[in-house]
């Protein structure tokens, strides 16, 4: 908690809004850890004191409530009065805390929180750095089902939440394009024990794809009880999230085998720093970061960069150099820019993963793969 | 045409008869004393009247009109009160606010309704602990609040299910000095009571009932000569 | 006795109008405009609950809906979300009648499960549906930003539910309400239409709930499903807020809200990953030791100590 | 080209009796993992007649229970299920004894503020899980986690099957012990009649702490049995109140056999709800039914079962 | 062997004993009378430690047991079958008897005792899986009888045993009570059937609001003047 209520004259605060408790805290934890990471080892090169002030990072706990986080960023602003924000992990919560920033004039950097709509508001104040749209999570997804896989048909499953939602109305739009068919289209509510019934029903249109959308625990299940039902579809791409955690291979067992993944980052990508990253924080933590480490460790890098570059340490100085931002992290270089509808959107890399002998490889974009694609994947029988 | 009267009711719980078809009337004015042993249907006949249970079979009328298959809380609108053996205060409220509920029947004034109950409480020697809850009170009192709040309700049948039950004699006079009042406030009662002495003093009429079904109905001397009630209800030695 | 209260009410009036004079901190009147919206749902809630004694495990059903009326006027009609201060409560009342009559049939904790039940289906509903955007939930920009705008509209909404409340509980309402609380069958024998008198408690307890929900949307500015129908942190918080100041009291709501909201916060603030931990056990602790409420505790309290000994009839028993 | 069309139509009848048969048999598979979970709950609430929300908090703790056993230990799940029975066991002794039971003798306005204190509950052992053990999610991979057996083209899960006949013994076992047993006959004498039983030399208040430290041993078991085909995280026992009251309401309060009847009656609900309207619907039906079931059968299958 | 001094007890707010006296001596049987309400079934209640807000003593056979619970009574001996029955209706008519024999003493001579019973209530062996909520009036109070005698008492307390029973039963039931008595078995008996009662029994007690205001022999009560106004209605 803050004590003092005026900002004091040698430190630069910086607030970061995290789920530390609640369902969430796997994940606020996680990008907790980073970006204290970041924030030791940027201080050791001395980048955390800016003429003669030192950036001090303030967390809060939205506890994943939306009037929680309301609060966390009332306090930050007006108690402690931050000079610029960040954080902010599930979607809902980043709404209400980049509204309230927006509104109060506060520049916020959002960390993870992929809604679209949350720099399609045209907020100047609201930047959106190491997350991708959810709807353009799948961008390399789509380069790679043009030219290798060109499906004809397609099922889509995804979670009943707003990244559920949002991921398959982009996928369902660019499939319309191609003129893929949609053959089965449902979200489920998370938590489910058994998806057999929905699964059952998925086998019967016999797709040449699924894409599915799901949280950790969800994602585990559908794909090992696929294995179970015998389910044979040429290729199960995940939406991000799920598909891609350490805790899903170790859940699924055999059955995480060939199963393919949008992401927006894997330890393997050729960005300097992201294998140290994630040596590092295995070392220190005991525990493999994904990619909700890196991007919080990559904010950290756009933060400190941009108060390092920034004129005035006043809200329009850190506004505008953020704007000014160029910059490469562990998720690759970022600029915020204003496009299709977007403002101050960094344009995501994304790429494609797939399990192969237990190692999530990179398949896509071909200019950074680690591993060739597996396609079409072999029937459950003969993996 | 009497003011009420019940048509060969019946009422069942699961086979058993409570109450085997009865029939009787109640004239404007009289007040009808039931006895009957325990587990005889006495309370059930009253859980018939004001509706609290559906009948089996049978019709009930009042005042001319079929009321059997009128919901419960119209049977006190239509002018039928009731108390229960097992008394029912609203606990955590006042002996005045428990009157002012029933008299909220008839009006929605509060000071009105105030107004009347402030009378009532004074007619059944209540005003003394107007304002203690309910849970306060001794047996005796909450006995005579039962009849108080059934009063506030202005019902024309009035039916007393056991006031007189565990009261001491003097209690049990006070009672039945209230009851007298009341009837002669000109209001028409039905009474159930075990204590004969209550029964024989101040009902019209008293029906004997056994197994739910009538053992006799007629003048009080009557019945408590008649042999049945005595083999029934008031025991062989009795005679 | 009645100037006491009305004295009072007086000074707690004035009080509240120079809130704003006194906190000017925007993040300690941000505390207290939302105590004013958990005061006026617990206010609402109580009600029914605290007075009528139906304790319904699903105020989140209406709290949503007003929240999302607000959030659909402004993305639909593109009309200032203010108006669902309006539309709010009135749909939030218009679903309350089938509810009522479907869970009225039941009692006790039949009654309790049931909408605990609809409650659930509001949520599924709600996350599923597309006219409300589903899980991805509706997001507005407020107009206006000044915290100080807020807590009167916040406080107009407490004084009017109160008010409501007030003027409800002290009619013949809420004398038929508190004996239905107290017994049913009691209530029926004096000619109270026991369901359509709770449908009386429901509707305008609904309503303010709706209201409530209307203003938190304008408010915080987003809603979702999983937030606004939300069983453990709504509806069940509600019942937490009235039965921490005290159930069937005027003002027992709005202390246990002020005491959830900065219990809540200064938890949270403080105690780092074991705020919520610590705020469990001490709900343990109050329901355990108050079990009705700070207020109903310290007025019973009160009322021992004032109280004689004995009851004034109770010479009689003695003298037999 | 007639023949053929023919062919295909048996082949498509073929399919959508599959699809109903695998829809079946998954949701009775599916109901009897809630069922040992949901028997522990009608326990609980036949005999002392309270909403207990901290059930599936206690459903939790079983679970981490059995993790511990497996990853500190290397015990397989089924055994570790009897060491989570007899921490839940303890556990619901305690809860009943030191604050349920002091709780029912003071008077209040509103008797459901025992449902709150059952809240308080779960928010505390939900937050010392975390703790703990950090809101990780966690799981079991054990050799039979994912196998399955195949019978007429649907698929059974091997874990699900074992579970599926647990929770039979189990429910089995506890109606001898209820019904064969003085103790046993003690606990529903008491649930039928608290003081009665008391006459009888009774010390029903010691009945009630035991029939909360079985009904949570119950309800851990059910946990455990998820484990190796489930996961696990501080939160997931909230997965499973609404559908062990749905259970208990169906099977009417206090029954052992309608609780497993009612847990796959909804499983399969559930499942053929998954299968023809929409996953995202599925529970929808559950909680329809149950009202349902709370305004016409206000004694649930019980009413049946007991004809 | 039970004696009561100085007893009062309360309902919450509401007492309703007040410094109430007697004793029941080995092999007796004695009678509790009373108006409605007098509190005879609150006295027997506290005696078997089901009303708890109680202050007095209680003795039996020498030892204190006004602070016991309640199921700690019923081991010692006292074995009450309450008003209105109180069977466990959801469970067979033998499993209500094999409830009665909880205790290790009566619970090794169980199988004895059940035949015991029912060659006693011959109808009860006729119903003996039916469920106990599914009998009539009559047999449900034979039941309730019948598993009190399952625990083998020192001291049977039976609370208005013809409730509810038609006239015949009544006699039948009083029958049975002499004779259980007569086996050696202590009785202590509220009743309202006055005039049978005070004919069959060795002393009686009785209430008024909650105080014992008369005592004596049942022949003798029986001429009293006071008892046969109040109680008899002659
Ligand atoms: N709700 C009920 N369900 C089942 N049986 C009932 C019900 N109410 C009453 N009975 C039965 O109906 C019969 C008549 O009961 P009732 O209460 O009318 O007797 P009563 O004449 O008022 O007796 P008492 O003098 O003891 O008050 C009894 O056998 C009783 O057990
Ligand atoms: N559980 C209770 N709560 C409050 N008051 C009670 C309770 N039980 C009995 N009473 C009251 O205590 C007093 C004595 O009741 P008790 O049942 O002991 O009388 P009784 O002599 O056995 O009467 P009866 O002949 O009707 O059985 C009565 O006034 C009664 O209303
Ligand atoms: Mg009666
Ligand atoms: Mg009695």
């Amino acid at each position: 908690g803050g004590q003092s209520t005026a900002a004091s004259a040698d430190v630069i605060k910086v607030g970061i809004i995290l789920p530390l408790t609640g369902s969430e805290a796997t994940f606020g934890n996680m990008e907790k850890n980073a970006f204290e990471m970041a924030y030791e080892e940027l201080k050791a090169a001395g980048k955390t004191t800016i003429g003669g002030k030192s950036i001090q990072l303030l967390f809060e706990d939205d506890q994943g409530k939306q009037d929680v986080a309301k609060s966390a960023t009332e306090k930050l602003v007006n108690q402690d009065k931050v000079a610029m924000l960040s954080g902010a992990y599930s979607s809902a919560s980043t709404n209400v805390i980049a509204g309230a920033a927006q509104s109060m004039n506060i520049p916020i950097l959002v960390t993870t929180g992929s809604a679209d709509d949350i720099t399609k508001k045209g907020w100047e104040w609201v930047f959106r750095g190491t997350a991708a749209p959810a709807s353009k999570y799948t961008v390399a997804l789509w380069e790679m089902l043009d030219q290798v896989i060109k499906p004809k048909t397609a099922a889509i499953v995804y979670e009943s939440t707003d990244f559920g939602k949002s991921s398959a109305t982009g996928f369902r739009a660019e499939a319309e394009k191609r003129g893929i068919e949609i053959v089965y289209d449902q979200p489920y509510e998370a938590g489910a024990i058994d998806f057999k019934p929905m699964l059952a029903k998925v086998k019967n249109t016999n797709p040449d794809m699924v894409f599915a959308v799901s949280y950790l625990m969800d994602a585990s299940m559908i794909v090992k009880q696929s294995k179970e039902l015998d389910f044979n579809t040429k290729l199960l791409v995940g939406g991000g999230a799920g598909y891609t955690l350490p805790e899903f291979k170790e859940n699924a067992g055999e059955a995480s085998e060939y199963i393919a993944s949008s992401t927006l980052w894997v330890p393997s990508v050729t960005w300097p720093g992201a294998k140290e990253f994630f040596d590092n924080y295995v070392k220190k933590f005991g525990k493999e970061p994904d990619y909700h480490g890196a991007q919080a460790y990559a904010t950290m890098h756009i933060i400190v960069d941009a108060l390092n570059r920034a004129q005035e340490l006043n809200n329009t100085g850190i506004q505008k150099a953020l704007k000014e931002t160029e910059l490469t992290t562990i998720m690759g270089p970022i600029k915020f820019e204003d496009w299709e509808g977007y403002t101050n959107q960094s344009k995501p890399y994304t790429y494609v993963v797939q399990w192969q002998q237990g190692k999530l490889e990179v398949i896509w974009p071909e200019a950074v793969k680690s591993a060739p694609h597996v396609y079409p994947v072999p029937n459950w029988g003969e993996r | 045409m009497s003011l009420f009267e019940a048509k060969n009711i019946v009422k069942r719980f699961g086979g058993v008869a409570a109450v085997n078809d009865l029939s009787f009337t109640v004239e404007k004015g009289e007040i009808l004393g039931i006895i009957g042993p325990n587990g005889s249907g006495k309370t059930t006949v009253f859980n018939l009247i004001s509706c609290f249970f559906p009948l089996t079979s049978g019709e009930i009328h009042f005042k001319g009109k079929r009321i059997d298959q009128v919901p419960a809380h119209d049977i006190c609108n239509l002018g039928i009160g009731r108390t229960f053996q097992v008394v029912k205060p609203l606990k955590r409220m006042t002996v005045l606010e428990n009157v002012t509920v029933g008299a909220f029947l008839r009006t929605n004034s509060m000071a009105k309704a105030k107004h009347k109950a402030e009378e009532i409480v004074d007619f059944c020697g209540l005003s003394q602990f107007k304002d203690y809850e309910a849970k306060s009170l001794p047996l005796a009192l909450r006995k005579r609040l039962e009849i108080a709040r059934a009063l506030a309700t202005e019902p024309e049948l009035l039916m007393l299910d056991e006031t007189c039950a565990g009261l001491n004699p003097r209690e049990s006079e006070e009672a039945i000095a209230i009851i007298k009042r009341i009837r002669d406030s000109g209001m028409t009662i039905i009474i159930v009571e075990h204590i004969m002495k209550v029964m024989m003093g101040i009902s019209d009429r008293i029906l004997a009932i056994n197994f739910g079904s009538q053992i006799t109905i007629g003048k009080p001397q009557e019945v408590a000569g008649h042999p049945e009630v005595i083999k029934a209800y008031l025991g062989d030695d009795h005679a | 006795m009645k100037n006491k209260n009305l004295l009072f009410t007086m000074i707690a009036l004035i009080a509240a109008l120079a809130v704003p004079l006194l906190i000017k901190a925007p993040y300690q009147l941000h505390m207290v405009i939302l105590i004013l919206i958990w005061a006026t749902i617990g206010t609402a809630w109580n009600l029914l609950g605290g007075y009528g004694g139906q304790v319904s495990f699903g105020h989140a059903a209406f709290f949503g809906i007003g929240a999302y009326s607000a959030g659909m006027l402004n993305l639909y009609l593109e009309i200032s979300p203010w108006w669902g201060l309006l539309l709010g409560p009135i749909a939030a009342t218009l679903i309350a009648y089938p509810i009522g009559l479907i869970c009225f049939r039941l009692r006790g904790p039949y009654f309790a499960l049931a909408m605990l039940a609809l409650g659930e289906i509001f949520r599924i509903l709600f996350t599923n549906l597309s006219v409300t955007q589903g899980a991805q939930g509706i997001l507005i920009m407020p107009e206006i930003t000044s915290k100080v705008f807020y807590y009167y509209i916040g406080l107009g909404i407490l004084a009017l539910t109160l008010l409501t409340t007030y003027k409800i509980v002290n009619s013949k309402i809420g004398y038929y309400l508190v004996s239905i609380r107290e017994d049913q069958d009691a209530a029926t024998s004096l000619g109270i239409p026991t369901t359509t008198y709770k449908i009386i408690a429901l509707l305008p307890s609904a309503f303010y709930t709706g209201l409530a929900g209307a203003f938190y949307m304008n408010y915080v500015a987003f809603v979702d499903p999983k937030i606004a129908f939300n069983l453990v942190n709504v509806s069940i918080m509600i019942i937490l807020v009235v039965m921490l100041g005290g159930p069937a009291t005027t003002w027992g709501p709005t202390i246990g809200a002020a005491i959830y909201i900065i219990l809540g916060e200064v938890f949270r603030a403080t105690l780092g990953a074991a705020n919520v931990l610590v705020f469990g056990l001490l709900v343990c602790v109050i329901i355990m030791f108050m079990p009705n409420g700070i207020i109903g505790t310290l007025t019973n309290l009160g009322r021992l100590l004032k109280q004689k000994k004995g009851w004034p009839g109770g010479t009689k028993h003695e003298s037999v | 080209m007639l023949q053929s069309t023919r062919v295909s139509r048996i082949e498509l009848g073929e399919v959508i009796m599959v699809l109903f048969g695998q829809s079946v048999v998954s949701g009775i598979l599916l109901g009897s993992m809630y069922a040992l979970i949901a028997l522990g709950m009608t326990l609980i609430m036949g005999v002392m007649k309270i909403i207990n929300l901290a059930h599936g908090a206690i459903v939790m703790v079983g679970m981490y229970v059995t993790y511990v056993c497996f990853h500190q230990f290397g015990l397989d799940p089924y055994l570790g299920m009897f060491a989570a029975m007899i921490v839940a066991f303890l556990l619901g002794c305690v809860i009943q004894k030191y604050m349920i039971n002091v709780l029912v003798k003071v008077e209040s306005i509103l008797p459901q503020n025992q449902v709150l204190l059952t809240i308080g509950i779960m928010l505390v052992l939900t937050e010392i899980a975390r703790l703990i053990f950090k809101s990780d999610y966690r799981s079991i991979a054990t050799g039979y986690s994912s196998q399955t057996v195949f019978i007429a083209d649907m698929s059974i899960s091997v874990p699900m099957l074992i579970g599926f006949f647990i929770a039979i013994a189990f429910t089995t076992l506890l109606h001898l012990f209820l019904t064969k047993t003085d103790l046993g006959k003690s606990i529903r004498a008491t649930a039928q009649d608290r003081d009665a039983a008391v006459y009888m030399g009774v010390n029903s208040s010691q009945i009630t702490v035991i029939t909360f430290g079985i009904g949570s041993a119950l309800a851990a078991a059910g946990g455990s049995l998820l484990l190796p085909i489930f996961y696990l995280y501080p939160d997931v026992g909230q997965l499973f109140n609404a559908k062990s009251f749905i259970i208990t309401i169906l099977g009417g309060m206090g029954s052992t056999m309608g609780a497993i009847v009612g847990a796959i009656i909804l499983g399969t609900a559930e499942s053929l709800g998954a299968t023809y309207i929409s996953m995202g619907y599925k529970d929808l039906v559950g909680l329809i039914m149950f009202i349902l079931v709370l305004l016409f059968l206000p004694g649930g299958l019980k009413s049946f079962i007991r004809r | 062997m039970l004696k009561v001094k100085n007893l009062n007890a309360s309902y919450k707010d509401l007492q309703v004993l007040w410094d109430i006296s007697f004793e029941v001596r080995q092999g007796e049987l004695v009678v509790l009378l009373g108006a409605n309400g007098a509190g005879k079934t609150t006295i027997l209640n506290t005696i078997s430690g089901i009303v708890t807000n109680r202050s007095g003593v209680v003795e039996f056979l020498g030892t204190d047991i006004a602070k016991l619970p309640g199921y700690k009574i019923a081991s010692q001996g006292i074995i009450h079958v309450p008003e209105g029955r109180r069977l466990f209706p959801e469970m067979t008519v033998k499993e209500n008897l094999e409830m009665g024999s909880l205790l290790p003493k009566a619970k090794a001579k169980r199988k004895e005792t059940i035949k015991k019973v029912f060659d006693l209530f011959p109808i009860l062996l006729e119903k003996q899986h039916q469920e106990a909520g599914n009998l009539s009036g009559g047999q449900q109070q034979m039941l309730a009888i019948g598993r009190g005698l399952m625990a083998l008492p020192n001291l049977l307390i039976l609370d208005e045993p013809s409730l509810g029973l038609s006239p015949v039963l009544v006699g039948q039931i009083f029958d049975i009570i002499k004779d259980i008595n007569q086996q050696g078995v202590t009785v202590l008996l509220v009743e309202q059937n006055v005039a049978k009662t005070l004919s069959m029994c060795d002393r009686a007690y009785v209430l008024e609001n909650g105080r014992v205001i008369m005592e004596g022999q049942g022949q003798e009560l029986l001429n009293n003047e006071h008892i046969k106004e109040a109680y008899l209605g002659i």
